[in-house]
C-alpha cells in the first residue's frame, strides 16, 4: 500500500493543474474562495473553457463528446478545480438527464440534446420532487395526458407542481417525472419528459432560501404542451429511468474539494480572527475544533481512496452513501465552525456583500459577511439529494443487510 | 425549594402567550423586521402599557419591582414569538447598569423614561482585537476641565441605531490615572462625532459598529458616583443578566420550534405513513424535547442565581446555562430544520427564523466555549 | 421561584444528615466511597440501622410502617445518604414487590412479608426477564401449573428459567411473573406469585459480569411447588400487577445522588492525578470534561427539582424516562471520565483490591484499582430496567404522542 | 497511489484470518488468559512458524523484510482474534527498538532470537508523575568504570514478567553530564536489584511495574553505538510504531464486534420481530458500520505515514490515527454492548472482552486527548 501516486496520475494531476492555472479566471476565483455569489455567466464561462479544452464532462464517454477518465482520474479532477476555487458544473444536464439520454434516449433524442449540453448552450434543471413527494417519491401526482392536435401533433399536457427545483431560473430545459397511469402501482405510472421552460404555461415561483438566496423555485405547470418526441424511453417507464439516474447523481456527494477549500479557509480565518487580542488559533478550544475536524475530513479522504482503489476506476456502490452521510456531516461542521470563528461580526447580515465586485467596508475581516449564511445554506446538503436519514437506510439495507 | 411560578407571574405568563398568538404572527414580523427601523413602535408601546419596561426597576422609578423569574418570562415570550424590539438592549442592558451603577439623579431621570417606553438605549462595549472578553476595552475618556472628550469605536452595539441614549464603556483617564479607570458614560447618540455604522444582524435583529471622535461629555455624563462602584463587576453583572436572558428567549423559542416540529412529525407523510412513525426521528424528537427540559432547567436556574449576592455563584449558573442552552439550541435548531426537509431550508416558514435565532443566541455575549471556560476555570479555584 | 429549601426541608435535611453522620458505619461508607464492593451483611445492617430509626422504608406509607415522606423528602433522603455514601437499600423487597402487596395482596400476605422486608430478614429477589423475553417481557415462557396433593394442597408447579436476576444468591425470595394460560393474548396468561427461594427445585446459577464481580444469576425452576396462597391476586392478571410495580420501580432512577458522589471523587481524583508533573486538573481539555459533565448534572438535578416542585410531593408521571435517559449517560460519563483520570495505572486489574479491608499497594493512587471495573459494570445502566431505547419509545408516545 | 494489498499481503491475510478461525478460538483464549503467564508458548511458536515474529526485520537479522502495512495486517488479527501474545510488547516496541538504534552487535545478537520465537522482550518507559508524555524519565543509568548502575522504577511495563530481556529508558548521567542524557538500556530482569510487579490487565493482558535498585550493567547495555543517534526520536518513532499497531488492533476489533453485533441484531428477536428491524437501531449499526471504516482509514493512513522519512508526517498521521480509532472505538464498543442488551455486560460473551480490549487501547500510549493535543498543536506551527 502507499499513497504515492503512479506516474500517470502524477501527469494527470500536473496537467489539471496547470490548466486550472491558466485558464479559471482570478474573479470567478475569488467569488468562490470567498464563499460569495456566483452569477449564472460565471458558470457558463467557466463550462465554455473546459468544452474547449475538451473536458466539457469529465462523467461521459468519449463517443459522446466526454473525456472518457475513470474514477480515480475524476476525482482528482473534482478536487483539483474544486480546492483551486473553480465553480462546480451545474450537474443536472451534464450527470443526470444526459446519462439518461444515453442509455434510453433516441438517436435523435441525443444528437439534439447531448452536444449543447456539452457546450453549455443549454441549462437543464430537474422536475422530480412535488410538494406531497419528497422522499417518498413514488407518490408524485403531476399528470401528462395524452392529445392530439393540428399544430403539435401527438403530445403530452402537463398539469401540476414541481418543488425544490434548483436554479431552474437559468433553465432552458426541465426533465420531469409525470403521471401518465393512475392505476396499479405508483411506481408503473410514471413517464420521463424532457420540456422546454420556454414553453407556454409554466410559472417559475422563486422560493427563497433561509440565507436569503434563490437558488430554488417551485415550477407550475398549466396545460403545457410537450411533444411525444420529448419522452425518453417508454411510456409509464419513467420509474426505472428515474432510478438510474439517482444512481447516477451520486459522484462528488462526499463534497471533500469543498471541504478542503473551506478548511484551509478556516485556518487562515483563524489566524486572522482574534480572542483576547491574540489569533483566535492559540485559543485551544477552538484549534481543537479545527483540529478534531480536520482529521475526519483525512478520514473520509482515505475513506475514499481506499473505496476508489479497491474499485479499480469503477464507479462506487452504496458505499456512496456513507461517503454522503460523512460528507456533508464535515463540510457542515466546516462552515459552522468558519461562522463560529467571526464571533460577533459574524451576526452582521451584509447580503451585497456576498455579491462578486462588492467594494464596501465588511463588518469584522473580508472573510467575514457570507459566513454565516453560508452555514445557514449548507444545512440543506443532509436534507437535499435522499436526507441522511434515507442515506442511512440504504446503508442499512444494501450494505448491512438489515 | 420552590420552582413554580407565583400567581402574579402565571398572570404574566398568560399575559405574554395572549400578545404573542394575537399581536405578534409571523406576518406582523414579516413587516416589522422590512422596515426601516426594524423595530415596531405600537408594539412597543403595548410593551409598556403591559408594564414589561417597568418590571424590573424600584417603584420609586416608575417599575413594577419584579426579578430576574419576572425578566425570564418576558425573554422566553420573546423567543417564543421571535420578537424584535430591543427589550434587551434597553431594558435589560442599559436599564440594568442603570439600576445597578446608576446615581440617584441618573435614575430618577431615565429609568422612568424607559419605563414608560419613550426611552430606547443600547449599550457600546465590546471592540475589536477581542472576541467576548468583558474587559477589553480601550475606548478612552479624557477628562477635560468641565468633562470628558470621548475616543474610540464599539462593535456589535444591539439597537445602537434605534437608542436615543447609550451607554458607553471607557476608560476615565486623567493626569492622576494615566492608565485610566473603566467607567461607563451616558452618551447622546445624536451628539457631535459619533458615528453609528448600522446594520441587520443575520436573524434580522439590529446592531452597529459605533465611533467615537472627540465627543464631548459633561460631568453628568459618568454613570455612578465618581467611581463610588468599580464599572467592571457592573459590567460583569449585567451580562450576566443579559446571558440569563438570552437563555430565557432560546427556551422559548425552542419550546415553539419542538411543537411546530413534533406536529409537522405528526401530519407529513411520507410512504403512506406520517414520518413521526419512524422511530429515528422519534428518538431524534426525544432527543429534541429533552435537550429543550434541561435548557428550561438551566434558564430557570440562572435567574435564580442573579438574585444571589455571591457574585461567583452567579456567574457560574450563567455560564453553566448558556454552555447547555447553547448546545440544545444547536441540537434543537439544526435538527427541526433536518425534520422539516426542504421546508425547513426556506424563508417563507418560521422555522428558519427560529433556526437562525437561536444560532445567533449561541454567538451572542460569549459562545459556549467562551463560557465553558469559566466553568472550566471555575475548578481550579475550588 | 427560588432554590432557598423551606423551613421544613432545612430541619428534614440536617436531620438526615446529622442521623447518618451518626449512624452510618464508617467501613461501610468508606467501601462506598471508593467505589469497592459492598458485602449483604454491609446492606442488611445498614437496613436495620434504618429500620431501628423508624426509616426503613422511605417510600412506604405509615400504615405498614414507612415514613410517609413526600416526593421532596424522599428526594432529599436519597441525595444526602447517597452523597454520604450509605449503601443503596435493595430495591426489589421495599421499592418493588412492597407496592405490590400492598396493593394487590391479601392482609394476610401483606401481615406475612412486609414487616420482615422492612426489618431486613427477607431479602427479595426478582423473577421477570426470562432468555427470550427482555424489552418484550409479556412473551415470558416460565409455566406454572395448577395441581394438588396431599402435603401441599392446591398449589403450582412452576418450570421454567429467569434471568438478570440480580443478587439472587442472597435472597431468601422471589417474585415471579409466570405463565398459567398459554391461549389468548401473551399479556392475558400471565400470574404474579412469590417464591421461597429455598424451596426444592430452584438452582441458581451465577453469570459473571465483565467486570469480573457476580451480581446477577440464572435462576431454574424444576418442578417448583408453589401454595396457591402464594400468588398476588387473581390468577392471570399478573400482567396489570406487573406494569403497576415497573411504574414503582422508576424512582431513584435519575441517579442525581450518586452521580454527585462520583463526580466529587473525580474532582479529587483529579488533583491528586498528574499530567506532566502537575495536577490533571491543569489540563484544559481534561478539565473541560469535568465541567461539561457537571454541567449537565446540574440542568438534571433542576429539571429533577422543578418536576418535584410541580409534582406538589406526588410521584412523577412518564418524564421519569427522561430522568433516565440523562441520569444513566451521564453517571456512565462520570465513571469514563473516573477511569480516563487514572491513565495507564487504571489497566491494572487488581480485584482484590475492590473487597473491603484490602491492604495491599495498588497500581496508580489509592482510589485507581475499582475505576475501570466500575466504568465497565456501569454500561449496565442504560440497559437494565428498561433500556434507554425502551424509555425512548415511552417518551416518545407517552409525552410526544407520536 | 495503491491502497490494495499486494498478493503477499493477501496471502499473509488469509494466514492470519486462518490462524485465528482455527487455532484461537474464544474457549482457547479463555485458558490462555486464566494461565499463569498470561500467554500461550504453543501459539508463540506457531507466530513464529509463520513468520509473524520475523516479519519487520531485515533478512540479514533472520528477517522478512516486511513494511508497518505487514505489521498493520498483524495487528488486525490480534484484534480480531483478542490475542493476548507479546506481538507488541516484543516485536513492535522492543523489535523496532533494536532494528532502529541498535548496534551491528546487539541486532546480531536480539534479532534472530525474537524471529524465531526464543525471546521475549518488554519495553520499560514510562513512569509515575506523568500521564502519557513522552520525555519524562528520572530513572538513572550512572557510569562506573566498567559500566551503569541503574535506579529508576518503571510503570505499565507491558509483559514485563513476561519478558527474558528488557529495554529500559534512562538518563545516562555521568560526571561530564550530570544532567544525564536520554538514553536506552538492555537489562536483563533477573538481574540483582530487579523487582517485577506483575499483574493482570482489565483486559487479560499482562504488564508490570517494574523497579531497579542499583542494578549493575556492563558496558554493552547502552543500545546503540555510545549515543550515535540520541533516543528520543527513536522513542517518538517507536510509540508511532505502537500507536499505528494498535489503531490497526482496534479495527480488528471492531469489525469483529459490528460483524457480531450485526448478526445479533437479524436473530435476535423481541415483539415477533427480529431487533434490526426497528430503525434506531439500523441507523446506530450504519453509525457503527461507518466508524469502523473510518476508522480502518486512519489506521491504513497511519502504516503508510511510519514508513515516511518526514516525522512530522509521521508523528501526525499516528496521532490523528488514533484519536480517530479512539473515538470510533469507543463508538462501537459501547454500542455493541448496549445493543446485545443484558448479554452485552456478561463475562460469557466475546463482546464485553473486545469492549474492554477497545477501551485499553484508548488508554494505552496516550489516550485521545493526548494525541488530539499534538495534531491541534502542530496547527500552531503551519
Amino acid at each position: 500500500m502507499n499513497l504515492d501516486p503512479s506516474e500517470s496520475e502524477q501527469v494527470f494531476r500536473a496537467e489539471v493543474r496547470a490548466f486550472i492555472e491558466r485558464e479559471l479566471p482570478d474573479d470567478i476565483r475569488q467569488t468562490v474562495l470567498m464563499g460569495r455569489e456566483l452569477a449564472k455567466e460565471d458558470y457558463l464561462r467557466w463550462q465554455r473553457i473546459l468544452y474547449k479544452r475538451g473536458w466539457g464532462a469529465p462523467g461521459w464517454p468519449t463517443a459522446f463528446g466526454g473525456t472518457g477518465w475513470n474514477a480515480v482520474e475524476k476525482h482528482i479532477f473534482d478536487e483539483e478545480t474544486t480546492t483551486a476555487g473553480a465553480p462546480g458544473q451545474i450537474a443536472f444536464g451534464l450527470a443526470m438527464v444526459a446519462p439518461v439520454i444515453m442509455a434510453y434516449g433516441t438517436p435523435a433524442q441525443q444528437q439534439r440534446f447531448l452536444p449543447r449540453i456539452l457546450s453549455g448552450e443549454d441549462w437543464w434543471c430537474q422536475g422530480y420532487s412535488e410538494p406531497g413527494s419528497g422522499s417518498d417519491l413514488a407518490s408524485l401526482k403531476m399528470r401528462a395526458e395524452l392529445a392530439h392536435d393540428a399544430e403539435n401533433g401527438n403530445h403530452y399536457i402537463l398539469n401540476g407542481q414541481k418543488t425544490w427545483n434548483t436554479l431552474g431560473q437559468h433553465a432552458d430545459w426541465i426533465f420531469c417525472l409525470v403521471r401518465t397511469n393512475i392505476e396499479g402501482r405508483p411506481q408503473a405510472g410514471i413517464s420521463f419528459v424532457l420540456v422546454d421552460m420556454k414553453s407556454t404555461g409554466i410559472t417559475v415561483r422563486p422560493i427563497i432560501m433561509l440565507d436569503g438566496g434563490h437558488e430554488i423555485n417551485d415550477v407550475f405547470f398549466d396545460n403545457v404542451k410537450v411533444p411525444i418526441a420529448n419522452r425518453i424511453g417508454e411510456e409509464n417507464k419513467g420509474w426505472s429511468y428515474a432510478k438510474f439516474l439517482l444512481g447516477h447523481e451520486r459522484t462528488g456527494l462526499a463534497l471533500i474539494g469543498q471541504s478542503k477549500r473551506v478548511l484551509k479557509r478556516l485556518k487562515n480565518m483563524a489566524a486572522l480572527e482574534r480572542a483576547n487580542g491574540r489569533p483566535l488559533i492559540e485559543n485551544q478550544r477552538f484549534r481543537d475544533r479545527i483540529a478534531r475536524v480536520e482529521i475526519d475530513l483525512t478520514a473520509l479522504d482515505m475513506t475514499m481512496m481506499r473505496l476508489l482503489s479497491a474499485g479499480e476506476g469503477k464507479p462506487l456502490g452504496p458505499e456512496v452513501s456513507m461517503l454522503k452521510i460523512r460528507g456533508t456531516e464535515i463540510l457542515q461542521v466546516l462552515t459552522e465552525l468558519s461562522m463560529m470563528a467571526c464571533g460577533h461580526a459574524g451576526l452582521a447580515s451584509l447580503p451585497q456583500a456576498w455579491k462578486p465586485g462588492w467594494t464596501g467596508v465588511p463588518i469584522g475581516y473580508a472573510h467575514t459577511p457570507p459566513m454565516a449564511g453560508v452555514y445557514f445554506n449548507m444545512r440543506k446538503l443532509s436534507i437535499f439529494g435522499g436526507s441522511n436519514e434515507i442515506q442511512k437506510n440504504i446503508v442499512s439495507q444494501m450494505i448491512l443487510g438489515l | 425549594m420552590n420552582l413554580t411560578l407565583s400567581e402574579e407571574q402565571l398572570a404574566l405568563q398568560e399575559t405574554l402567550n395572549r400578545f404573542v398568538a394575537k399581536d405578534y404572527s409571523f406576518k406582523t414580523r414579516h413587516d416589522i423586521i422590512g422596515s426601516a427601523t426594524g423595530i415596531s413602535a405600537p408594539h412597543w408601546a403595548q410593551f409598556a402599557e403591559l408594564g414589561l419596561l417597568a418590571l424590573p426597576f424600584a417603584e420609586t422609578y416608575g417599575g413594577l419591582g419584579g426579578s430576574a423569574v419576572d425578566t425570564m418570562l418576558v425573554m422566553e415570550a420573546m423567543g417564543r414569538g421571535l420578537m424584535v424590539e430591543p427589550y434587551l438592549a434597553t431594558v435589560v442592558l442599559a436599564g440594568g447598569l442603570l439600576r445597578d451603577a446608576g446615581s440617584e439623579a441618573q435614575k430618577e431621570l431615565w429609568l422612568p423614561q424607559i419605563a414608560d417606553g419613550s426611552l430606547l438605549m443600547g449599550f457600546a462595549h465590546y471592540e475589536t482585537g477581542g472576541r467576548y472578553e468583558i474587559d477589553r476595552v480601550a475606548t478612552r475618556a479624557q477628562r477635560t476641565g468641565g468633562g470628558y472628550v470621548l475616543n474610540g469605536t464599539k462593535t456589535f452595539v444591539l439597537h445602537g441605531a434605534q437608542a436615543n441614549q447609550l451607554i458607553v464603556s471607557a476608560l476615565d483617564i486623567h493626569d492622576a490615572q494615566p492608565a485610566g479607570t473603566l467607567s461607563l458614560f451616558m452618551v447622546d447618540p445624536n451628539a457631535e462625532g459619533v458615528n453609528i455604522h448600522a446594520y441587520v444582524t443575520q436573524d434580522n435583529l439590529r446592531a452597529a459598529e459605533i465611533s467615537f471622535t472627540d465627543v464631548k461629555l459633561d460631568d453628568h455624563s459618568l454613570l455612578g458616583e465618581a467611581h463610588a462602584v468599580p464599572a467592571l463587576p457592573t459590567i460583569e453583572r449585567v451580562l450576566d443578566a443579559a446571558n440569563a436572558a438570552l437563555c430565557a428567549e432560546a427556551v422559548g423559542a425552542m419550546e415553539a420550534l419542538n411543537q411546530a416540529t413534533l406536529e409537522y412529525l405528526k401530519t407529513r407523510k411520507q410512504f403512506g405513513v406520517p414520518i413521526g412513525s419512524f422511530q429515528a426521528l422519534q428518538h431524534r424528537m426525544v432527543d429534541m424535547f429533552t435537550a429543550a427540559e434541561q435548557a428550561r432547567s438551566m434558564a430557570i436556574l440562572a435567574s435564580i442565581r442573579m438574585q444571589s449576592a455571591n457574585a461567583a455563584e452567579r456567574r457560574w449558573a450563567c455560564a453553566a446555562a448558556k454552555v447547555l442552552v447553547s448546545e440544545s439550541a444547536r441540537l434543537v435548531g439544526q435538527q427541526a430544520v433536518q425534520l422539516h426537509g426542504g421546508m425547513g431550508v426556506t424563508d417563507e416558514l418560521n422555522i428558519s427564523h427560529y433556526f437562525k435565532r437561536l444560532t445567533a443566541i449561541c454567538a451572542t455575549f460569549g459562545d459556549a466555549d467562551y463560557h465553558l471556560g469559566y466553568v472550566s476555570d471555575s475548578l481550579l479555584a475550588a
